[in-house]
């Protein structure tokens, strides 16, 4: 083993590259042995540590915002876009975390682990983010996937939750094996699995855009990222496992690990298979449609909120692909815009709901909120902002970002995509509408007791509340990051 | 004062509603007497618009007010632009003149926790006027979007029992049309940047020069003409209306007919046609038949009423199919019949609706067979139903034949002389459904003994409708207050849509041979 | 110098709203009523101002301009007024009458509990009326046209609880607006023919001066003559829409002199008076409006002979005279026609006051005696010559004066109009026969209600009978003062035949010449076969007399005779021609099926059923799609699968 | 003489096979193994290739894979155990009461 090569690795391995990941994995660890070591049923302690893990985590990448690292021989960089993603899914598990605590005490689940997995979680959306190497973006994807297999089915003697464990363990898994065999065909074609690597093959030898086992190879690649992004038809998974998890793991599962796919997804897409732009925007074109649809138009005959919302994030997701199917700048700074808004008002509304929810949450449902209008105002009108801005209502944050992804596709020509989509977003009127209908238009059946409110989950609100609307008046700045986020 | 007068007079409400939401719920005085106070002072703020004499010396924008507010780089530029023009005028004057009655009319009506109405109606006009004055078409999409939520709580928390029907339909019909023009904005930016015009954001000013090509012009009309129709609206885009109107609650129902509606007519004007002149002589056929239909169709079904308020609400569409009648007749008496017609509109609907508020608050009903004979008991009430009643059919010398003679007239010298002329049939059916109705529920006897002990209007209620009736007189018999300072935008604007104005010579009685004396009285100001 | 013109219609407006919005409070019925009154005399006053300063003045057209209305493009309208000999003839009637009704009506009105709603009303109603004759443009005359419209609906339905008298009320307006949508399709089309010319005026002296800018007999002039005429004929009740002018007998008696008689109804002589120059460049329109108004006189007047309630006779004689003016103006006889409207206004003014003092005693007496039989029909009357000899004296000069009886009023105008009937150029020889045949029947019906009111044994209720006292001086005064009238009042007009001077048609010479001599129009003929015509039409209106006379003085029975032997004729003519009921099978009731059609069936149905069929649609879409979502980890395997397996294949094969 | 594209072909089949059984198979445990069966074929795959493209990647990646599946492995077989003590069977059909 000569030394200049074991040299070269030293120089090459660039811990500031993954710092931030390094710092959030060891405060999981730590936290561990601290939950290990701490009384039964004491958790909030641990929250809190968790809270300041993220805060620590999030000054630490901030840090390197503007000046990019690569390390690991450029199988890891931390640029802006890693970034951007990064602290959306820092924000995420924040909200999780505020949002965790009265929660879990009042589901009678006050164990510490619940923490540290969310940390896990995270750490590995931040590889995803900032992996440029299919092997590296493949770690993190797992590293989340199995953190979150556990989050989902963590109660542990709910069958729901076994259930939404199981049916996400199984269909994450499976995905996994064709993303895997997608990334193992792509480097026998290309001999590498970096990314920037495949692009520069492919530039070498235009020929292998026509080659089967490449082309077979990126979608199978591709499926996987479909299918965390929850894209028609892989989203069947979706109102399972979020009906079914604990709600702010179904809240931080909508938000940030669906950002970190769709980092990778964009960074694998536009940078790796840019060769491919013609396909892919066609299929896309499609699944996008598809994916709006389904999950419009099945939210419309939903009962159960926490479903409805479920089926909601399908056809988010459905809007986001309209982004990717744009192709272009302003399209991806869309995608990235809207799912920082998407982090705000999509779990801004979970944590309503996890004030609302009676043990066992049997009365989320849309019956259960009748008259809330009048019983728990507050509440009503934050849950109220939440919708709105879900259903792209001015002056909310979800205007904005619609607007912006539907931009993309005018300015990209997909006119017909950007009707098919406010039309989809039309009938999603019906279904949002329908909440606030029994909120303030019904009278309360029974009284609902009195809401676990707490500080934290309070808290948690207010910050969305107040990121869906700066956001909506003033979307300028957060765009502006987005864009110099792009590449 | 006067170069942030607009953000001042839009933004009151909303301040106005901070405010609202810290008084105690109980207060029911408070909050009432508050919000009058608001609408009021808005009503103050708004009034150097209406004295302003720039309007009549100038067609083009003032009061403009301009910031940079979202900027992209190479995306995108949002401005903080606003203007008011002779065409916006009246409407915002409009807005701001029948809040403060709306808010009157609640005081009685609305029990269940009026906090939340009176901040949902700031909330509204805050909407409406910014709509009217903004310039920036992304600006004017919020605005307009921001109008649906209040007026949909509104319908849904204090409407009638079918009201989470209406509402609902009320909320997703006024949206699909308003995604699509989403839709069309976007792609009339992207057109802009892409054809290397010099614009800096959404302002309609610099997209009035750009000039799209027809086929596209063709697509944007048809995309802006849906979600405007929908909002007049036109046949056969309004059973959203009768429900609308008969579930609100009467404060609802006078802004819904007096304003919303409006911004259907006003996006005509400002957006679709002078954005796609070419497009639009392709779509007036069209346009002006289904606005001829609406008027027929719309009366002979208000005809056959039984509620009061579902008749009035069907005569509104009648109503509206004048005004897109004159509109569309791209001439000077054309425009201004329409534009006055819209105000008139506001004027004798909105008490219309007032007045079936009045007669619902002491009876509860609003079916026609329930009333009978009230002209008796209710003497005041009879005089002022009456000529309101006649201001809507449009009685000479009432408001409402102002605007509906200077529409037909209008379109009968344009190119749609047919169509005048069935449209000038609603003369007839107009006289017959109002009066029916008014013979039905005023005249006779009284037969049900639920009538005998009713009480004839208060003074506020009285104090209510007497704005309104000035107005009726006002509009009737000198309008001329209205079209000098709606003249010269209008003139602006047809040039602008590439049609000559029709001046021809201006006479004048002393221009009539010598062969005939002329004098003036000594009252003979204000004539030329 | 006639700057004070607009005082005339501004009086009465002032009274109106005085009466309106006070009288509730003054409640004092001289002051009300003395305050209408004294208004209406004022601008009479004004009025003679005016006529007199006119006559003295070699200028006979002035227009006073208080201010602009509207001004939009090239359209401008002033608040203008006109005063030319014909409105200044007009305002003389309108004044004047006018106040004779105001007085009559305190004492008729007496005890009413809306006494201030009437007089504001009459009020208004004079302002209205006054606009309209005044208007110098067509505008203004139409603010009045439908002012008086208003008025009359207003005082139809003036005893609103009656619901016989709020459907008259609202039939009046309707039918009126089917006129007005004449009246303004008319405008417009003036308006751009004339426009198109350079011209865009809708002001009368204007339109007089550049009507040769069109062409004579062109199409274009022959419907806007026609549209204005549907219009008159709303206004003026003609046929086919004379049918609310019977039922708008509901009104108040006074209400029906004035409204009914004497000023609104003859808006419509008047309006083609004014276009006069219009008219008589259409000559298909000036036959149309002959043959219309000799059709009415005569329908109208056969309808005239078989009905018993007092008010309703004077009402179709009303039309029937109606009829008379138009077949003038049709004829080219426009001054005659304004002359029948003079002298009409007089007498049948007179008639229906007279019959207004009648049925104001019969009430009386029902009311002494608390009976409830109706005070208007003719059949309980009979007698009163000695009760009321006042009211009958006048009534029985109006009666000769509407007959035609030489030597008063009615004769000279009716006889100048069937002389240019038959003489004129535009006219025909049927049309005098149609119209001397009317005028026969016209002596018959009248002499049939006088004989039937005043002659012959009293068939009141023996309990009322004796209790029928004349009227007050506040009625009988203006009855004699109409009486008068309507003997002298033909003698400004002596045909020349007849060794007068007609100094009535020179007075309207300013008017109407131009267009006379620009189109040679004129009555021609030999003296002989006017003096001719002139006594047979005499003839027949005696023999009308006679017959009445035989009938119901000489030998009661025979009507019943006549009627059980012309059943089905008298059953016909009894019931108006069935026009009412035909109205309604062909308008009305088609449109209120269509509406509730159009509401129940189409609205809700189809255009509402599509929108919320797209709802109901999208619903029943999601909720098929629900059950995709089966729930079973191998169908969302499989889904998967499928998917992936489409996109590689779509690709490595497609 | 073996090429590389039997070993391509032999891992084509195995992945096919772990696919078919995951579709078919009702058993949780048998399902995970077919999804083992896939992953492996990947590896081989990665090994053949590997030695074909002549680097090392591969086989790195291999062992990325084998450690991911073992954890993986942990994971399912706790949340199986897990819900075999609510349900008493592990059967995939019997956990269908999330649905709709």
């Amino acid at each position: 083993m000569d030394a200049n090569l074991v040299q070269e690795a030293i120089q090459n391995v660039n811990l500031s590259a993954i710092m931030p990941s390094l710092v959030l994995s060891g405060f999981g660890m730590v936290l561990l042995l601290v939950s290990v070591f701490s009384p039964r049923g004491k958790t909030t302690h641990v929250a809190w540590l968790s809270f300041i893990a993220l805060i620590v985590t999030a000054l630490v990448s901030l840090g390197s915002w503007n000046n990019p690292q690569a390390g690991f021989a450029g199988s890891v960089v931390l640029d802006n876009f890693a970034t951007f993603f990064s602290m959306t899914c820092i924000i995420a598990a924040g909200l999780t975390i505020l949002m965790s605590d009265g929660y879990l005490k009042r589901e009678g689940y006050p164990v510490g682990e619940y923490y540290t997995l969310v940390l896990f979680t995270t750490a590995g959306a931040m590889w995803m983010a900032s992996g440029t190497d299919l092997m590296t973006i493949f770690l993190g994807l797992e590293v989340l996937s199995v953190s979150l297999y556990v989050l989902a089915g963590f109660f542990r003697d709910q069958t729901r939750s076994n259930e939404a464990g199981l049916k996400y363990f199984f269909l994450g898994a499976f995905s996994t094996g064709f993303l895997l065999y997608g990334v193992a065909l792509l480097y026998g074609v290309t001999g590498t699995t970096k990314i920037a690597g495949i692009a520069e093959y492919v530039q070498a030898n235009p020929a292998t855009t026509t080659n089967i086992m490449f082309v077979a190879g990126g979608l199978l690649l591709l499926t996987g990222f479909l299918f965390k992004v929850a894209a028609a038809p892989f989203h069947m998974w979706t109102p399972d496992v979020y009906q079914g998890a604990p709600t702010p793991i179904t809240a931080f599962m909508s938000a940030g690990p669906k950002a970190a796919a769709f980092a990778a997804f964009i960074r694998v897409t536009i940078i790796g298979l840019d060769s491919m732009q013609a396909d892919i925007s066609a299929v896309f074109w499609i699944l996008a449609v598809l994916t709006m649809t389904i999950g419009n138009f099945v939210a419309l005959g939903q009962k159960d909120i926490k479903r409805m919302l479920a089926y909601s994030s399908i056809s988010h997701a459905g809007y986001a692909l309209v982004g990717l199917v744009a192709w272009n700048e302003i399209g991806l700074t869309g995608i990235m815009f809207y799912m920082l808004v998407y982090t705000f008002m999509n779990m801004g509304a979970f944590a309503v709901l996890v004030l609302i929810g009676k043990k066992g949450e049997e009365n989320l449902t849309i019956d259960g909120v009748a008259g809330m209008g009048y019983k728990r105002p507050v509440l009503a009108i934050a849950l109220s902002i939440f919708l709105f801005s879900l259903m792209g209502m001015p002056p909310t944050a979800g205007f904005a970002g619609k607007f912006y992804i539907f931009a993309g596709a005018v300015k990209a020509g997909y006119i017909w995509l950007a009707v098919l989509g406010v039309l989809n977003s039309a009938v999603s009127l019906y279904y949002y509408l329908k909440v606030m209908v029994s909120m303030y238009f019904k009278d309360a059946e029974e009284d609902f007791g009195w809401v676990s409110m707490n500080a934290a989950t309070a808290i948690s609100i207010v910050i969305a509340i107040v990121g869906v609307l700066v956001m909506g008046m003033v979307p300028g700045p957060f765009m502006e990051m987005a864009k110099l986020a792009g590449f | 004062m006067a170069d942030n007068l607009l953000s001042l007079m839009t933004f009151f409400p909303l301040l106005g509603m901070l405010f609202v939401l810290f008084i105690p719920r109980d207060n029911d005085g408070l909050l009432k007497g508050f919000t009058l106070v608001v609408t009021l002072i808005t009503f103050v703020i708004s009034l150097p618009l209406a004295f302003d004499n720039v309007f009549a010396t100038s067609g083009g924008m003032h009061y403009r007010e301009f910031h940079e507010w979202i900027n992209i780089g190479g995306f995108f530029q949002m401005n903080y632009n606003l203007g008011v023009d002779g065409i916006s005028l009246w409407l915002v004057m409009l807005t701001t003149f029948i809040m403060p009655i709306a808010v009157l009319s609640t005081w009685k009506a609305v029990e269940k926790n009026s906090k939340g109405f009176m901040a949902l109606l700031l909330l509204l006009e805050t909407g409406m006027l910014g709509a009217f004055v903004s310039l920036d078409l992304f600006l004017f999409y919020i605005f307009w979007e921001l109008m649906l939520i209040p007026m949909y709580f509104l319908i849904g928390i204090w409407g009638g029992k079918n009201r989470i029907y209406a509402a609902v339909k009320f909320f997703i019909y006024t949206a699909v049309g308003s995604l699509l023009m989403l839709v069309a904005i976007i792609f009339v930016y992207y057109y802009a940047v892409q054809s290397g015009a010099l614009i800096n954001g959404f302002g309609i000013q610099e997209f009035y020069k750009l000039n799209l090509p027809y086929h596209a012009q063709y697509w944007l009309f048809l995309a802006f003409g849906f979600s405007f129709a929908i909002k007049v609206p036109m046949f056969p885009l309004h059973t959203w209306l009768p429900d609308a109107h008969t579930e609100a609650p009467t404060a609802g129902s006078v802004i819904l007919a007096a304003v919303l509606l409006k911004m259907g007519t006003y996006g005509y004007v400002r957006f679709a046609m002078p954005l796609f002149p070419d497009a639009l002589p392709t779509f007036i056929p069209l346009l002006a038949t289904l606005s001829v239909v609406g008027i027929i169709y719309g009366s002979l079904v208000a005809m056959m009423q039984e509620d009061v308020k579902k008749l009035v609400a069907y005569s509104s569409v009648a109503h509206l199919g004048f005004v897109m009648l004159g509109v569309f007749a791209m001439n000077m008496q054309g425009m201004a019949g329409g534009m006055i017609q819209m105000i008139n509109h506001g004027v004798s609907t909105g008490a219309l609706f007032l007045i079936v508020g009045f007669i619902y608050e002491r009876r509860h009903t609003r079916m026609i067979t329930e009333f009978g004979g009230l002209a008796h008991k209710m003497p005041v009430f009879a005089t002022i139903f009456l000529i309101v009643t006649f201001s809507s059919i449009g009685l000479p010398g009432t408001n409402g034949f102002v605007g509906e003679f200077l529409a037909l007239m209008g379109a009968f010298e344009g190119g749609l002389r047919w169509y005048a002329v069935v449209a000038t049939t609603g003369v007839i059916f107009a006289a017959v459904y109002m009066l029916w109705m008014y013979q039905r529920v005023m005249m006779g006897t009284v037969t049900n003994p639920a009538n005998e002990s009713l009480k004839d209007l208060s003074a506020r209620e009285v104090v209510v409708m007497l704005p309104l009736l000035v107005f009726v007189f006002w509009i009737g018999v000198y309008p001329n207050t209205f079209f000098d300072k709606m003249n010269p935008a209008m003139e602006q604007l047809l040039t602008q849509m590439g049609h000559k104005p029709a001046i021809v010579e201006v006479h004048h009685p002393a221009a009539i041979p010598a062969a005939h004396a002329v004098e003036h009285a000594p009252a003979a100001h204000g004539h030329n | 110098m006639y700057s004070n013109l607009w005082l005339i219609p501004f009086f009465p407006l002032v009274g109106s709203i005085i009466n309106g919005l006070l009288g509730k409070k003054i409640k004092n019925e001289k002051v009300i009523g003395g305050l209408a009154t004294l208004m209406m005399f004022c601008s009479f006053l004004v009025a003679c101002q005016n006529f007199f300063r006119l006559m003295g003045d070699s200028v006979k057209t002035h227009q006073v301009v208080i201010g602009s209305w509207m001004s939009v493009g090239n359209l401008q309208i002033d608040w203008g007024f006109l005063l030319d000999p014909l409105s200044a003839v007009m305002i003389m009637i309108v004044t004047g009458v006018g106040t004779l009704i105001h007085l009559y009506s305190i004492g008729y009105m007496h005890g009413e509990v809306g006494f201030y709603r009437f007089f504001s009303y009459l009020n208004l109603f004079a302002c209205a009326m006054l606009m309209l004759v005044l208007g110098n443009n067509a505008l203004v005359m139409f603010i009045g046209w439908e002012g008086v419209g208003l008025c009359s609906y207003l005082l139809i339905g003036y005893y609103f609880e009656k619901k016989s008298a709020g459907d008259a009320a609202k039939k009046a307006f309707v039918v009126n607006r089917v006129g007005d949508f004449g009246f303004l399709c008319g405008l417009f089309t003036l308006f751009w023919a004339l426009g198109s010319k350079g011209v865009w005026t809708v002001n009368f002296v204007e339109i007089t001066e550049n009507a040769h800018l069109l062409q004579t007999g062109g199409l274009l002039v022959t419907v806007v003559t026609l549209c204005f005429f549907l219009g008159a004929c709303g206004k003026s009740a003609q046929i086919p829409l004379y049918t609310w002018l019977p039922d708008a007998m509901e009104g108040p008696t006074p209400v029906s002199a004035l409204i009914h008689a004497a000023t609104m109804v003859t808006a419509g002589v008047y309006m083609i008076g004014r276009m006069n120059i219009l008219f008589a460049m259409a000559p298909t329109t000036m036959m149309t409006v002959a043959i219309v108004g000799a059709a009415t006189a005569f329908f109208a007047a056969t309808i005239g002979l078989a009905q018993n309630d007092i008010k309703r006779v004077l009402a179709y004689s009303t039309v029937s005279q109606l009829g008379y003016m138009f077949l003038a103006m049709g004829v080219g006889a426009f001054s005659a026609g304004i002359f029948h409207l003079m002298t009409h206004a007089f007498f049948k003014a007179c008639l229906f006051l007279g019959s207004g003092s009648v049925i104001h005693g019969m009430h009386h007496a029902y009311h002494h005696a608390h009976l409830h039989d109706d005070p208007q029909d003719m059949r309980n009357m009979g007698g009163l010559r000695k009760k009321m000899p006042i009211t009958f004296i006048t009534f029985l000069v109006s009666t000769i004066a509407i007959s035609g009886i030489p030597l008063f009023s009615g004769f000279f105008s009716k006889d100048e109009i069937l002389w240019w009937s038959f003489g004129s150029n535009r006219g025909h020889w049927l049309l005098w026969i149609i119209g001397a045949v009317a005028a026969g029947m016209t002596a018959f019906y009248m002499f049939r209600l006088v004989f039937m009111t005043f002659f012959g044994e009293q068939k009141t209720d023996a309990r009322a009978k004796d209790h029928i006292p004349e009227s007050p001086l506040t009625i009988t005064i203006p009855l004699m003062i109409l009486g008068l009238l309507a003997v002298i009042g033909g003698y400004i007009g002596i045909p020349a035949i007849l060794g007068g001077s007609n100094r009535f048609e020179h007075w309207l010479e300013p008017v109407f010449g131009e267009a006379l001599e620009m189109h040679h129009i004129a009555a021609h003929g030999a003296h002989a076969t006017e003096y001719a015509l002139m006594g047979i039409s005499v003839a027949i209106a005696i023999i009308g007399i006679f017959v009445a006379w035989t009938m119901y003085i000489k030998n009661p029975e025979l009507p019943a005779k006549f009627t059980a032997k012309f059943a089905g004729a008298y059953r016909l003519i009894f019931n108006k021609w069935f026009i009412d009921e035909l109205y309604d099978f062909l308008f009305v009731n088609p449109c209120k099926r269509i509406g509730t059609f159009l509401w129940r069936g189409f609205d809700v149905k189809v255009v509402d059923g599509v929108v919320n069929g797209v709802a109901w649609v999208t619903k029943g879409i999601g909720a098929g799609l629900r059950y995709t979502q089966s729930g079973y980890l191998h169908n969302y395997a499989v889904a998967m699968v499928v998917g992936v397996v489409v996109i590689v294949g779509y690709y490595v094969f497609g | 003489m073996i090429s590389v594209h039997h070993y391509l072909l032999l891992s084509a089949i195995l992945f096919s096979i772990g696919t078919l059984g995951v579709l078919t198979r009702r058993n949780a445990i048998v399902i995970f193994m077919c999804i083992e069966v896939m992953l492996n074929s990947v590896n081989l795959t990665f090994i053949a290739l590997s030695k074909h493209v002549g680097n090392m990647d591969g086989q790195v990646f291999v062992f990325f894979v084998m450690t991911v599946a073992a954890a993986e492995a942990a994971v399912g077989l706790a949340l199986m155990i897990a819900f075999f003590k609510n349900k008493e069977s592990i059967d995939v059909d019997d956990f269908n009461m999330l649905k709709w």
